[in-house]
């Protein structure tokens, strides 16, 4: 087989996947069975494709001439499509556990949309050029909705409305005009190294251009187009883990991410004057969240508003322009995705071993989960940005790509938010190991073990993470380079 | 020669614009389709009368006569007054349905019942 | 000059006459008014020489019609209506259309001139060369049967059309009965 | 022989299949019938399509009469794409009429229903086929009157005031159009349009020649439920019998927009449109009102038929906007919407005719949980809903892929912008009736789904939305070939 022809299967697994799996419907263990076969697989053919270096490309349609539909794997690309591809097999195993344990209804449906999502994300992490971006985008928009909504009660229906309200208003509002305003302007949307609109729009229109998509690519989560996420919610743990780990939010960095590489040119985009007000935004964002996610007691809420923040380094890293500050972006999507996933993994397991969902209510729960909440405290650390885990690496990298770009304002918001980071993490550790319990509710051990072993695996993925980051900066550095230079 | 060289499009779109009026205003249905008929007769003058040729002898071939009225327009309008008919009997119909259906014909109170 | 006369006066006979029909009280009023019109359009017709026209609109619009509203206006009972009152928005859009219908008026060439662009193109023809191509002697009745014969079927179809129509509608009460 | 007649033999199969369907006796037999002449009407269609193709525009003297003094059938490309459509769609539309159509009315007037929908069809045929400017205000006569008298069969008695203020208000709207001709004949003497156009650029200055223009458009726009002209659509596609709305959206509207634009471009022309002071933004504002105003309105809707037929209000302003561009790509765009519109708006109302067939009602409030029960109705209707706001792969996306071009290639954000809330507002009022449908009722309904009849040809259609939207390339390169031929060399 070439490279070529593991492309198709990006797409052809998940979905062949999501039919066996409403097939199996009736059999649960056979439904999960060929969940985590299908996972596997899938997460098989991205190493593949990963391993074999070429950078080959699949057609599917041309619908109108000279607007194609294809696939092409790039460095970062398949970056994002590991991460995804690779967190998904964690995320199944840990859907059993919870699933089963809170008896959640139309779990055949849940898996079919969970493995449809996986294949819009695998699309978007592929995608050769704006107009199949924009549809992946969308079609990962169209299949978590069923996920958000999920159990079906007016709450769920409201919050997954905003969620679909927000993504598609502000993709077809923002993000389709900037992509068409690109077609017109440079005559291509295909992704290029070094950039397509040099040298065919001026600073001011590129500046615009700019904000469209910022602020378009509302899974990014950028303020003021955040709000889904607090929304989305409402979805079972698992859900939320893929909107903010494995899909969903990643998607929309990766984007952002890609679209300065590839569509501005970071040379070109140096350029633009109004590139600067968006880095003070990705920024403010920073602050503004990280202070929010401060006063949450809820936990998964808490959880949801650390993620705007972290979200937005992703997008100041990437805005503020440079070698190594655009690897630190791509490390960041990385270092969050394990780390955050861990948090909800632990998160969703509290809940269901002890069905506390407050951050007051865990004094002394650390004693009863130690695993869960050692593996907690790992990813605390790595979202605060301290060794010895990943979080530490990408942290210290956009730093570094902060001083050398000279962005003082870039390396004020680190310190601030680090700092705002550890006042919301800190005291949660803090009551789980030294406070003692309070009156007890009903006796608990830890979650159910799938959901302890998923946790575990994702925490150790965010020490190795650390060990590895050296492979994945050295894999990245040319296409930062060729974006920078070309 | 006289002030009247327009005379004749100025009354016939003065008659056209009392059958409009007619036909919005009133809220009788067989008063709409007269204001309606008023309307387009109106339209056939302004037709005949870009057709007509003064000191002309009505279209039918004659020896000795070179001046003749346009045919055209006159074929055109006695397409238009069958049309015009047809219409009008379709409107009467639907008028006799709805007398039927709602006891009334008057549009007003027709907007009153819902269903 | 007497054509000309006439013209005149039976236009603006015509014009009183709409007016009335516009303000009579009681329907049957209303549509005899009617019935008038369409006659006095007749003979106006008459005297812009266009005689067919003015036998189809005597025997189509005055009579026809008329009997078809009187026929509808039966089975519909004499009802009684509202008391006609300025209806101040359907005056502004009739003012504003025939506002632009006199300014789209005021280059027409003067009614009636022989040299006008409509007698200069297409109808020469009907009249020169329709008696020799078709051979009758009223030019309309050979536009109308041959050059333009097309429309003239298109025409039967419209009657055809409206008399299915008219079937379809009145062969069934089914509905005021379900109701 | 056959070949060198198809130009008018496919107007004039439906006219003589006319009187043989109305006494044809039994329910089943004129339905049937009538798809026959249908799909011979789609054979020719074809057949001049491909003739099209090669010779660019046919003529056809009909009686032998060479205009402009007799009356001449012309088919350009714009006429030609037009005309496929109409085939398409009474080809698709008319054998689901043939089951619902015959479920709906009293055996005795089956064959005349029938009847009348050829003769529609026969109407918009007339009018598409016709080079005549007068033969256009006939063939629309006939399309309109057999119009009325189908809306009326609608099963509520509300039909029938829709039918009766549609045909005060169509024929208004024929009458301005009436108008507008005569005073163009007055100027210039001749009925035939492509003579007007050679006449017409001497007199761009001259008030009547706008005045003509003006009342054109306004009576046409009115048969194109142009914003504000649009008050009479709601109802009357909404009362109507699901059938018969299914064609008349996809077909009615969108003929009006082709005599529409044949009168803009192929009579009046460029030139002589940039004269008119205010013409173009007066069109693109209506266009864009229209646009807001009906989709908005369609939010507040509360049945599903008037919710559709409101969206048609808001399509006509996406397909005038690209008209009102005065470009090439311009109008391209507004001929690609024009073809896809028809084709999601079929499916629509067909899916939404299931239903009605099912429940026996298309009232939101009625139809919770439908979806469960006819799920390949269902999966039909979110094809059509899909297409309608604009996804990307299906056909509503390429009309305004290109629209939003063509408005860029001018600069004007202001419109893009428009589109886009429009869009949104799409989204909005579509996701209202896919959550009611899909919503779980207390007791959950067993599966029910359409017949085969109602439910193949709805299929049919949802697909092909699927098939314009992933091969647009042809139906793009005919709409700039129809629009460049149009627009003439001069643009």
């Amino acid at each position: 087989m070439t490279a070529g022809d593991w492309l198709p299967l990006l797409l052809i697994v998940p979905m062949l996947g999501a039919a066996g799996i409403l097939a199996a419907g009736r059999v649960p263990n056979l439904r999960e069975g060929v969940t985590v076969v299908t996972s596997l697989l899938l997460f098989w053919v991205v190493v593949q494709l990963a391993m074999s270096g070429a950078e080959p490309r699949w057609v599917l349609t041309e619908p109108l001439p000279g607007l194609q539909l294809a696939l092409s794997p790039e460095p970062l690309g398949l970056l994002f499509a590991l991460i995804a591809s690779g967190l998904w097999i964690v995320t199944s195993v840990y859907a059993f556990g919870y699933m089963r344990a809170k008896h959640e209804a139309k779990q055949t449906r849940f898996y079919a949309f969970f493995a449809l999502s996986i294949g819009a994300a695998m699309g978007v992490a592929m995608a050769a050029n704006l107009f199949t971006l924009f549809v992946f985008y969308e079609a990962l928009t169209l299949s978590t909705y069923p996920l958000v909504a999920h159990h079906g009660d007016d709450k769920a229906r409201a919050g997954a409305r905003t969620y679909l309200r927000i993504l598609l208003g502000t993709s077809i509002g923002l993000l389709l005009p900037a992509i068409i305003w690109t077609h017109q302007l440079a005559g291509t949307g295909e992704f290029t190294p070094g950039g397509i609109l040099a040298g065919h729009a001026g600073p001011t229109v590129a500046g615009v251009l700019l904000v469209l998509y910022v602020l378009g690519v509302g899974k990014a989560a950028v303020m003021p187009v955040h709000r889904w996420l607090p929304a989305a919610m409402v979805a079972p743990t698992p859900v939320s883990a893929l909107l903010h780990a494995v899909a969903v939010v990643k998607a929309g960095v990766f984007v952002i991410l890609k679209l300065v590489v590839y569509v501005f040119g970071m040379e070109f985009l140096a350029g633009v004057p109004l590139e600067r007000a968006l880095l003070w935004l990705a920024g403010f964002t920073v602050v503004a969240a990280s202070t929010v996610a401060l006063r949450q007691d809820n936990l998964k809420r808490l959880l949801a508003y650390s993620t705007i923040g972290q979200l937005s380094y992703v997008v100041m890293a990437a805005l503020t322009l440079g070698t190594t500050a655009g690897l630190a972006a791509a490390l960041h999507i990385a270092a969050h995705a394990v780390a955050k996933i861990t948090l909800f993994f632990t998160a969703g397991s509290i809940y269901v071993a002890s069905g506390k969902t407050q951050v007051s209510q865990l004094d002394g729960i650390g004693r009863r989960m130690p695993v869960t909440m050692t593996a907690f405290t790992v990813a605390a650390l790595s979202m605060i940005g301290l060794p010895p885990t990943v979080g530490f690496i990408s942290k210290w990298m956009i730093l570094q790509g902060a001083l050398e770009a000279d962005q003082l304002f870039v390396v004020l918001v680190l310190v601030v938010s680090t700092a705002l980071n550890a006042g919301y993490f800190m005291p949660i550790i803090h009551r789980a190991f030294f406070r003692p319990e309070r009156a007890v509710a009903r006796e608990h051990g830890e979650a159910p073990p799938p959901m302890v072993a998923a946790l575990v695996v994702t925490a150790f993925l965010t020490l190795l993470g650390a060990l590895a980051a050296d492979i994945l900066v050295s894999t990245l550095a040319p296409v930062m380079t060729a974006g920078s230079s070309g | 020669m006289t002030g009247l060289e327009h005379y004749n499009y100025w009354i016939v779109i003065a008659l056209m614009m009392s059958g409009l009026y007619a036909l919005i205003a009133r809220g009788n249905l067989i008063r709409k389709l007269i204001g309606l008929n008023i309307f387009q007769a109106s339209v056939f003058l302004l037709y005949i009368s870009v057709g007509f040729v003064r000191d002309g002898a009505a279209p039918i071939l004659a020896p000795g006569v070179d001046s003749y009225s346009n045919p055209l327009p006159h074929v055109l309008i006695l397409t238009a007054i069958v049309v015009g008919v047809a219409t009008t009997a379709l409107g009467l119909a639907l008028a006799v349905r709805i007398h039927g259906a709602y006891g009334t014909i008057d549009d007003d109170q027709l907007d009153r019942q819902r269903d | 000059m007497m054509e000309e006369l006439i013209d005149v006066l039976l236009l603006a006979a015509l014009l009183l006459v709409a007016l009335q029909v516009i303000g009579s009280r009681g329907l049957v009023a209303a549509i005899m008014t009617f019935g008038a019109f369409s006659l006095v359009c007749a003979g106006l017709f008459v005297t812009l020489d266009a005689v067919d026209v003015a036998f189809t609109e005597a025997a189509v619009g005055a009579g026809v019609a008329t009997l078809l509203m009187l026929a509808a206006l039966q089975r519909c009972g004499g009802e009684s209506e509202a008391a006609p009152r300025v209806h101040w928005g359907a005056l502004v859009v009739v003012l504003g259309v025939g506002g632009l219908l006199v300014w789209g008026t005021l280059d027409l060439p003067p009614v009636g001139e022989a040299d006008n662009p409509a007698h200069q193109h297409v109808a020469p023809r009907y009249l020169e060369q329709s008696g020799v191509e078709i051979g009758i002697p009223n030019v309309v009745t050979s536009v109308l049967a041959s050059y333009r014969g097309f429309d003239t079927l298109g025409e039967v179809v419209v009657i055809f059309t409206a008399g299915l129509g008219v079937w379809l509608l009145l062969s069934s009460r089914r509905r005021e009965e379900g109701e | 022989m056959i070949l060198e007649h198809a130009q008018v033999l496919v107007v004039a199969l439906p006219l003589l299949a006319v009187p043989v369907c109305a006494l044809l006796p039994s329910r089943r037999w004129p339905g049937q019938f009538a798809t026959l002449v249908a799909w011979a009407v789609l054979g020719f269609a074809v057949l001049l399509m491909a003739g099209v193709a090669e010779q660019g525009v046919l003529r056809y003297q009909l009686g032998g009469w060479a205009p402009p003094w007799g009356i001449e059938y012309r088919l350009d490309a714009m006429a030609a794409l037009v005309q496929l459509l109409l085939a398409l769609i009474a080809a698709v539309v008319f054998p689901y009429a043939a089951r619902s159509l015959a479920d709906e009315v009293d055996d005795g007037r089956v064959g005349g229903i029938f009847a009348a929908l050829l003769l529609l069809l026969t109407g918009l045929l007339g009018i598409v086929a016709t080079g005549d400017a007068f033969n256009v205000f006939v063939f629309l006569e006939i399309s309109s009157l057999s119009g009325y008298a189908l809306i009326a069969m609608g099963r509520r008695r509300r039909a029938l005031v829709a039918s009766f203020r549609y045909l005060i208000m169509g024929t208004v709207g024929a009458t301005f159009f009436l108008i507008g001709l005569g005073l163009l004949y007055a100027l210039t003497g001749t009925l035939n349009m492509d003579d007007l156009a050679t006449r017409m650029p001497p007199l761009s200055a001259s008030p009547t020649a706008q005045t003509a223009l003006v009342f054109i458009v306004a009576g046409i726009g009115l048969k194109a439920a142009v914003f504000p002209l649009h008050q009479w659509l709601p109802d009357a596609y909404a009362e109507a019998p699901p059938a018969v709305a299914a064609f008349m959206a996809a077909t009615a509207t969108k003929v009006a927009l082709y005599v529409l634009a044949r009168f803009l471009f192929g009579v009046f022309g460029l030139e002589q449109l940039l004269e008119v002071p205010a013409l173009q933004s007066a069109l693109q504002g209506l266009a864009v009102a229209g646009m807001l105003a009906g989709s908005l309105l369609a939010m507040r809707a509360m049945d599903i038929g008037r919710i559709l037929a409101l969206s048609s209000v808001a399509q006509v302003g996406y397909i005038l906007l690209g008209f009102a561009l005065f470009s090439t790509a311009g109008l391209a765009a507004g001929l690609v919407h024009l073809f896809n519109h028809a084709l999601m708006k079929a499916a629509l109302f067909l899916a939404l005719g299931a239903i009605v067939h099912r429940v026996g009602s298309g009232d939101l409030s009625r139809l919770e949980g439908v979806a469960h029960a006819m799920p390949w109705t269902m999966a039909a209707f979110m094809m059509g809903a899909l297409s309608l706001i604009g996804v990307p792969l299906t056909a509503g996306f390429v009309g305004k892929w290109y629209l939003i071009l063509a408005v860029v290639e001018q600069g004007q954000w202001w419109l893009v912008m428009a589109m886009l809330v429009a869009s949104i507002l799409s989204v909005v009022y579509l996701w209202r009736i896919v959550e009611v449908l899909y919503r779980r009722p207390a007791v959950l309904p067993a599966r029910h789904e359409a017949p085969a009849l109602l439910l193949l040809p709805t299929l049919l259609l949802a697909v092909a939305n699927l098939v314009m939207g992933m091969h647009a390339t042809p139906l793009v390169e005919w709409s700039m070939r129809a629009s460049a031929s149009l627009l003439g060399a001069g643009s």
